[in-house]
């Protein structure tokens, strides 16, 4: 399963929906908006957008290459966008395994390749203005000249 | 003739002022298309190095067809999870 | 929070207890039965046991080992006992860290340590019979003599 | 004089047919101890070699000292997780 949403993701739903007799491994990654803290700012809240449906085609693809590579027969990627708040979970992600080894390997690989080819941006909304992670364009003063 | 679009995203869209360019071209290249782009909204140009493109939903490099009526999507560097 | 229950354990609860602004990965490992087959034999259900306190005390120095090894905020490991049926959780480990490096590493040395350390131990029970995991001491008549 | 629990786990248990024996002893070893056991419970010996022990709910070599009072578990290989 594969989604881009724009609601909270209820990760226990998904982890219970992952448990299957045939696997005795569920990883799940999630990952969730931290407060970096720089001078007197920090981080309010994050953005995020997707380019769809490019973004969901890329969530398929990499849930495809990881059933290629490892044994693992159950695999869900869902991506939120839109406001994230602080300890908000913005990406979910869910591999179920007969074995421990390619469960970690496969949700660790699912996360890297989201951070290099799934069109999802994340902007940070800090208290002195907002950044564009990855393109260091945005009205922080500070963060805009570096 | 059908319009090439152009949609932009976080960053590009951010200096571009626009999520969204309509242009009107023969079939072309990545390459050709982006100088186009680049004369309408030279406040994109100094991204040019970070940027990636996709063409009707997939990466797609600087030769790459771009014909009328086609999507093409400007880049930047992805930052999701 | 480290503890062994006898009830089916609640993973989202879990998750979503781990989530801080501070971290930005929480990094999730549930062990659940596995159906293993065999000839015409297969697995029904998992039979745990611990000594306790001693299994208690040993999941709480895991804790206390990855909070010394890794910029890790927040660890939960919960281990059921008794029954567990195909498909349940038996184990879940849940790891909150600023970075997803370390919230993975540290999922994966968890579930390794809780095999190596942990007095808990798991009763196959096959349609023909049972058999202690790792003693091979059992009432299956092909898996006693290996 | 206190006695020592013994307390056995998983296969040592089945295998014993019990989980729990008291020994009376003076202060000894575990491996002394271990050898009143496998007098009483001889079906216990082909497992030595797979077994830990703990003394007071803590891991403990065959020449750790146990005494009167005490607990001793005889830990067959771990199977958790």
């Amino acid at each position: 399963m594969f989604a881009i949403v724009e609601e909270p993701i209820d990760v226990g739903a998904l982890v219970s929906g992952a448990y299957r007799p045939d696997c005795g491994a569920v990883a799940t990654f999630v990952g969730t908006t931290r407060v970096d803290e720089s001078g007197e700012a920090r981080v309010e809240h994050l953005e995020y957008e997707a380019y769809r449906p490019m973004a969901d085609k890329k969530l398929a693809e990499i849930g495809a290459g990881i059933r290629n590579r490892w044994d693992v027969r159950y695999v869900a990627i869902v991506h939120r966008v839109g406001r994230v708040d602080p300890g908000e979970p913005s990406v979910a992600i869910v591999v179920a395994a007969p074995r421990r080894g390619p469960a970690f390997e496969a949700s660790r690989h699912a996360i890297e390749r989201i951070k290099e080819i799934v069109p999802i941006w994340k902007r940070e909304v800090w208290s002195d203005g907002y950044i564009w992670v990855g393109s260091q364009v945005g009205t922080r003063g500070a963060i805009r000249t570096t | 003739m059908e319009k090439i679009t152009v949609r932009l995203f976080g960053a590009a869209a951010d200096r571009a002022g626009t999520r969204e360019v309509e242009l009107a071209s023969e079939t072309t290249t990545l390459d050709e298309l982006w100088s186009k782009l680049a004369d309408r909204h030279p406040e994109l140009s100094p991204m040019r190095p970070t940027l990636a493109f996709a063409v009707n939903d997939e990466y797609a490099g600087g030769d790459a067809r771009v014909e009328p009526g086609d999507e093409v999507a400007v880049l930047p560097p992805v930052s999701g999870g």
